[in-house]
C-alpha cells in the first residue's frame, strides 16, 4: 500500500534569495521516483490543509536522500522555510508522470525558467547523450553546477542581466542556433508557450511540465485541470495535470487566451 | 471488551459501519484503494454523474482558504456510460456499497442518468441538487421549496434504488427544504454541500478561481454542518448523512450526537489519503470509551 | 514614495481611515485604549445597544471551532441610557468615528434606541438585524425582504444619523435583502454578521453552548464574507462595510478588492488586542507596494 | 501600553500524570501579577485561535520568573505540553481581579480542587497568619510542598484513598473540624458550592474562583458571564468572570440548576 511519509529533513539551505534546498531521508520516495515527478509537502499550521506540490529535484537512491527546491512564494513555502534540520515533514508521493526519456535521442535540449529548473537536474542525471540546458532567472541563477555535475552544458538569462544573457531564455535559446531530438521545459507558462511554439516551428517534440493549483495530487478531484487536445480530434478534455502529467506534450496543449 | 456494531441501516440498505466518502473527493475509489482497503468502508459515494460529459469549469478550480478550501470543479465527468463501464465495474470488486451522486441541469437529465442506473448493481442514488458549480440546474433545485420537492419526486419515480438527496447550505431556512424533499420522496438526507465562497489574490487582484466563486468545504465549515443537521434531525423522519469539515472520528461523533446516522469525509481525503480509516477507527476507539454498543445508541444521545 | 491617502467617505462621514472595529468585538474601546491608541482607528462601531438593559444567554456563550469561534452572548447590554453616560463620554474623548450597533426585538424597540441617540454625537447607526442569538426580532428582520425594508424605512425615519444596515449571511439571496434595505434607506451595508453554527463536546454530550447555537466568526468563514461583499457590491450603490474573518491587512485588501469601502475587525481583537492597528498598518504597506494612492483605488482594481 | 508578550519557557515539567509546571521568563508579567489572577496563553496552531486562560501559580519577582501550571484536557493543553524549554509562546497578562487580602484576618482556610490547586500557591505566599490548605484530588496530589513552603499546613484528600484522606475535600475539611476567617475556594463547580454553602452555614466569608469559557479575556466580549446577585435585591445580574472575576463572593454567586 502508498502512504504518507513523514522524513527528516537532514539540510536545509537558502540557496538564492527567498529559494531553499531541503535533504529529505526518505528512502521510499527516493528509490522510486523518476525525472518530473513531484511530491506533495504538507504544512504543520492547521489553517493550511492542502499540500504544496513540489518537484523532485534529485534523488540519491543510494543513500535515500531526496531533494527539493522551492522558492518562498506564500505561507506555505514560507512555513517550509522556517523548518530546521531534524524536523520531519509531511511528505505524499512520488506523484504524477515525468518525463519521457527515449534512449535512441542523441541530443536534448532542456528549458528551465527560475523554479522550473529543479526537476531538469534529475532528468539530466537519467538522459544520455548531449545535454544543452538554458536557464532564465529573474536575478540569481540556481542549480547551475549541479546541472554540469550531470554532463549538462549550461546556459544561462537572467532579466536583468546579473549573470549570462541578459533577456529571456528564449531569445537566449535561438541565439545559441542549438538544435536536438527533444526538448524539456519546465517554468512559467508564457515560457512553456514558446518553448512549444518554437518546437512545433523547427518540427521537434517538446515536452513541457504543467502547473496548476493541486487540492489532492492524486487524480480524484479534478481540480487540477488543463485543456488537451483529443487525438485526431478538434475537441479538447480538461486533463488532470497530478496525474495524466504534470509533464504533456506541447502540440496537446492548448492554452487559453 | 466487546467490538460495538458499527452497522447502520439507510432506508433498507445495510451498510457496514457510518462511514461514507463524501462524492467528489474521493474519485470512484481507484486511486485512494492504493492507500487503503476499500473494504473497509461502509459506502463509497461516486463523484456527481450526468447524462452525458460535462468538461466542467476551466482552471484554476482549486483556493486554499482558512482551515478549508474552494471548489469550482464545476462536475466535470465522463458521464453515466463512461462511468458505468469503468468506475462501476471497479467497484464492484469491493465490498462496500455504492452510492452514486447524480447531477443535471435538467429534471429531464436527472431522471435520464436515474434511469440509466436503474438496472444498475448500484445500491443507492444520491440527488445532487446543491452544487453551487454549475450555472443552470444544480443549486438553483436546492435553494426553491418547489423546485426541490418536484425533483425528488420525478427521481424517486425513475429510480429503482433509494433515494437520499443532498441538501445545500446556501439557504434561509434548511429544514423546510429538508421537508419538502422528504415530501417528495427521499428516502434519506445529506447534509451539507458546500457554503458558496470566493477568494482573490491580492496580488494579482483577480479572483482566484477562473469561475470566481466556488464551494467551500473543510473543517471551517462544520459549525454550520452541525447546526444544519441538529435541525434537521429534530424535523424529519429519515435517515441523515452528515458531512461537512469531518477530519477525525471524533469530528464524526459530533455529527452523530446532532443527529446523523451515517457521516460522510471529504476534503480529509486531500489532507490524509487515510483518512476515511482513521475517521473509523476514530468512531470505534470512541464508542468503547463511552460504552456505546451501536451508532443508533450515540445518535439518540445528545443531552440537551 | 508619499504616504497614501487613508480617508474613506461613508454615507457623507469621513472616516480617516478604513479600519473600523466589529460590533460586540470591541465593548466600547475602554478596554483596548489600554493596548492601542483608538485615535488612530477609522471608527469604532460599539456593541449592540437596546432600549432598555438586556440579560442576553446563559453561559457557556463561547465556543471555539476551527479556525473561528461561536458565540451566543445574546446581545447581553446595559441600554441606551447607560450607554450614552458611560461609554459614549469616554468615546468623545477620542478622535475617531462612533457607530452604534442598534438592537431590538419590535420596530418599535429598534426605533426608540435611534430616536434617544438623535440628540447625541454619535457620527452613525447601524442597524442590527442579523444577531443570530435572539429568539425574537433580530435575525428574523434580515431573513425576510419585507421586514427587512420595513424596519429599515421606520429607523431611518427616526434617526438623525446616517444608517448603515448589518445583513445576516444566514440567507438564500444576499442581494434582494441588500436591495431591499438599500429601498428602505440603507445609506450603507454592513456585511456579514456570523454565520448560525453549532458545536458539540463529545465527552459531555452536550451542546458547548447554552443556547445550543450560536453564530460563527473567524478567518473560517472569509471566504463567505468576501462572496457576499463582491455580489452585493455589484448590485447596490451604497458603500460596504465588510467583515468576518479580518487577521490582517491583507484580508482587508481582498474585502475592498470584493467591492468594501470599509473594513471591520472583529474576532481578531481576540487573539491580538493590537490586531485593529496592525490591519491598518499591514493596508498600508499593501498600498505604497502596489502603488495605490487611495482606497478608492483598491476597491476599483479587482480584475475579472 | 499593555502589550501580548512572547516569553522563553525556561522549565516544563510533568507533574503529575497529564498536569504540566511550565516556567516563564516573564519580567512584566511577574512583577505586577496578584494572587488569583491569570493569563491567557495563545495556541501557535492556527486552527485554534482563542486564547487558553490559565492561572497564576506563582512569581519570582526577583528573577521575573511566571510558573503555570496546567492540566492536558484538549487540544490547546496538549500543544502546550508540546512545547520545550527554549520555545517561546504567546501570553497576555496579568489578567482579572483575584483574591482580596484582608491583613487584620488570623487564619485563612485554602481550599483548592485538583487544577484549582494552582492560584492558591501564590496567594498562600501573600497571607499573614494562619493558613491551611485543604486539596482535593482524583489521584495524584499536586503542589503540596510549594503550600507547605509558604507556611500552610496541608491536607489532602484524593478520591481513591491513594494519598491522604479517601474522598472529597469537603467532607475531609468537615471532619477536620477546623474554622478560620476566611475561606478561599478554587476548583470544580460543585466543590465552589458545597464550600459557598458551608461558608454561609458556619458565618464565614468565602472568596471563589469562577471558571468560564473566554473569548477576549479582557471584558469586550461579554462571552464569561456568570450570575451574581445585585446588591440589596433578589434580582442579579451577568457579570464577566474575566474582569469583574474571577474571584468573587460565595454568598453573591448564583449557582445554575
Ligand atoms: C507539479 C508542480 C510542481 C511544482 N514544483 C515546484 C518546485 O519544485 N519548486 C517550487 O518552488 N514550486 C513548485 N511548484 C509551485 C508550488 O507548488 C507553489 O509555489 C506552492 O504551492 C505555493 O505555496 P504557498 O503556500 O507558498 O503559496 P500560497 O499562494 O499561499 O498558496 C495557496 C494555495 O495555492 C496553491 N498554489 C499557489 N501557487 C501555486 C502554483 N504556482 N502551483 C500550484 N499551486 C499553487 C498552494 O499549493 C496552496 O494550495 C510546483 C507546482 C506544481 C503544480
Ligand atoms: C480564570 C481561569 C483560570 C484557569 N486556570 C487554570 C489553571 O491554572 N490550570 C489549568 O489547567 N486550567 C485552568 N483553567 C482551565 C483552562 O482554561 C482550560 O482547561 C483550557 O482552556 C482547556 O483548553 P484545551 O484547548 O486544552 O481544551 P478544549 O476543550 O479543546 O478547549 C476548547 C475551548 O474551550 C475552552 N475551555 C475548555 N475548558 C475550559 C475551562 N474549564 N475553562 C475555560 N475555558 C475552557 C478553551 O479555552 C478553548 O477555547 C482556567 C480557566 C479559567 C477560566
Ligand atoms: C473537490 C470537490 C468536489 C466535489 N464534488 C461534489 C460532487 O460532485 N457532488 C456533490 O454532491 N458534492 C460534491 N462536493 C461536496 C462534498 O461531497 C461535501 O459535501 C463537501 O465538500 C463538505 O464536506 P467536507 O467539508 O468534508 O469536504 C465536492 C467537494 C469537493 C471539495
Ligand atoms: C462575541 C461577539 C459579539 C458580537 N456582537 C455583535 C453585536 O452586538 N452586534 C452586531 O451587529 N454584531 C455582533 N457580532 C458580529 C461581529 O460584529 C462580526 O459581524 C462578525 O463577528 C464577523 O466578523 P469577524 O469574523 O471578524 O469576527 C459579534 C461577534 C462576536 C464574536
Ligand atoms: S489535484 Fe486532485 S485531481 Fe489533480
Ligand atoms: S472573556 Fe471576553 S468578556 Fe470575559
Amino acid at each position: 500500500m502508498k502512504k504518507l511519509y513523514y522524513p527528516i529533513i537532514i539540510e536545509q539551505n537558502q540557496i538564492a534569495r527567498g529559494t531553499f534546498s531541503m535533504k529529505l531521508q526518505c528512502n521510499e520516495i527516493a528509490e522510486t521516483a523518476l525525472p518530473g515527478q513531484f511530491v506533495n509537502l504538507y504544512c504543520r499550521e492547521g489553517e493550511m490543509l492542502l499540500p504544496r506540490p513540489i518537484s523532485i529535484c534529485e534523488t540519491d537512491r543510494e543513500k535515500g536522500i531526496l531533494t527539493l527546491v522551492y522558492a518562498v512564494v506564500g505561507k506555505g513555502t514560507e512555513s517550509f522555510s522556517r523548518l530546521k534540520k531534524g524536523d520531519t515533514i509531511k511528505v505524499l508521493g512520488p506523484l504524477g508522470d515525468g518525463f519521457k526519456i527515449d534512449e535512441s535521442i542523441k541530443t536534448h535540449i532542456l528549458i528551465g525558467g527560475g523554479i522550473g529548473v529543479p526537476p531538469l537536474v534529475e532528468l539530466a542525471k537519467h538522459l544520455k547523450g548531449e545535454i544543452y540546458a538554458f536557464l532564465g532567472f529573474a536575478e540569481s541563477p540556481i542549480l547551475v553546477e549541479e546541472l554540469e555535475s550531470y554532463g549538462a552544458k549550461v546556459f544561462v538569462a537572467t532579466d536583468d542581466g546579473s549573470a549570462g544573457f541578459k533577456g529571456n531564455v528564449i531569445e537566449l535559446f535561438k541565439n545559441k542556433n542549438i538544435t536536438g531530438g527533444m526538448i524539456y521545459g519546465c517554468g512559467p507558462k508564457p515560457m512553456l508557450k514558446a518553448v512549444g511554439k518554437w518546437a512545433e516551428d523547427m518540427g521537434i517534440k517538446a515536452q513541457i511540465s504543467m502547473e496548476e493549483r493541486m487540492a489532492c495530487g492524486i487524480g480524484v478531484c479534478v481540480g487540477c485541470v488543463c485543456k488537451i487536445k483529443k487525438k485526431e480530434e478538434e475537441d479538447w478534455q480538461n486533463r488532470k495535470v497530478c496525474t495524466d502529467g504534470p509533464v504533456f506534450w506541447s502540440e496537446e496543449v492548448i492554452w487559453d487566451e | 471488551m466487546n467490538k460495538p456494531d458499527m452497522q447502520i441501516n439507510i432506508a433498507g440498505v445495510e451498510l457496514k459501519n457510518p462511514v461514507i466518502t463524501a462524492s467528489g473527493t474521493f474519485g470512484s475509489g481507484k486511486e485512494y484503494s492504493e492507500y487503503i482497503d476499500l473494504n473497509k468502508l461502509g459506502a463509497i459515494t461516486v463523484k456527481g454523474v450526468s447524462d452525458i460529459p460535462w468538461k466542467g469549469n476551466d482552471s484554476p478550480r482549486i483556493a486554499e482558504t482558512y482551515g478549508g478550501m474552494l471548489n469550482s470543479v464545476g462536475l466535470q465527468n465522463p458521464g453515466v456510460e463512461a462511468f458505468i463501464e469503468e468506475d462501476l465495474s471497479f467497484l464492484k470488486r469491493y465490498d462496500t456499497k455504492i452510492i452514486v451522486n447524480i447531477v443535471g441541469r435538467t429534471v429531464e437529465e436527472y431522471c435520464r442518468v436515474a434511469e440509466r442506473l436503474s438496472d444498475t448493481d448500484i445500491d443507492m442514488i444520491e440527488l445532487n441538487i446543491s452544487c453551487p458549480n454549475v450555472k443552470e440546474g444544480g443549486v438553483s433545485f436546492g435553494t426553491d421549496l418547489l423546485m426541490a420537492e418536484r425533483i425528488t419526486e420525478a427521481v424517486k419515480k425513475t429510480a429503482k434504488q433509494p433515494l437520499i438527496v443532498k441538501l445545500s447550505p446556501n439557504v434561509t431556512d434548511i429544514v423546510s427544504i429538508a421537508k419538502a424533499v422528504v415530501a417528495g420522496g427521499a428516502d434519506a438526507i445529506s447534509l451539507i454541500n458546500t457554503l458558496l465562497g470566493m477568494a482573490i489574490d491580492i496580488n494579482t487582484r483577480k479572483p482566484i478561481l477562473a469561475n470566481i466563486v466556488g464551494g467551500l468545504s473543510g473543517p471551517a465549515i462544520r459549525p454550520v454542518a452541525i447546526r444544519m443537521v441538529y435541525e434537521v434531525a429534530k424535523a424529519v423522519d429519515v435517515p441523515i448523512i452528515g458531512m461537512g469539515g469531518i477530519m477525525t472520528g471524533e469530528d464524526a461523533v459530533e455529527f452523530m450526537l446532532a443527529g446523523a446516522t451515517g457521516v460522510a469525509v471529504g476534503m480529509a481525503n486531500f489532507t490524509n489519503p487515510t483518512a476515511t480509516i482513521d475517521v473509523l477507527n476514530g468512531i470505534e476507539d470512541y464508542m468503547i470509551r463511552h460504552g456505546f454498543n451501536n451508532i443508533e445508541e450515540i445518535r439518540k444521545s445528545l443531552i440537551l
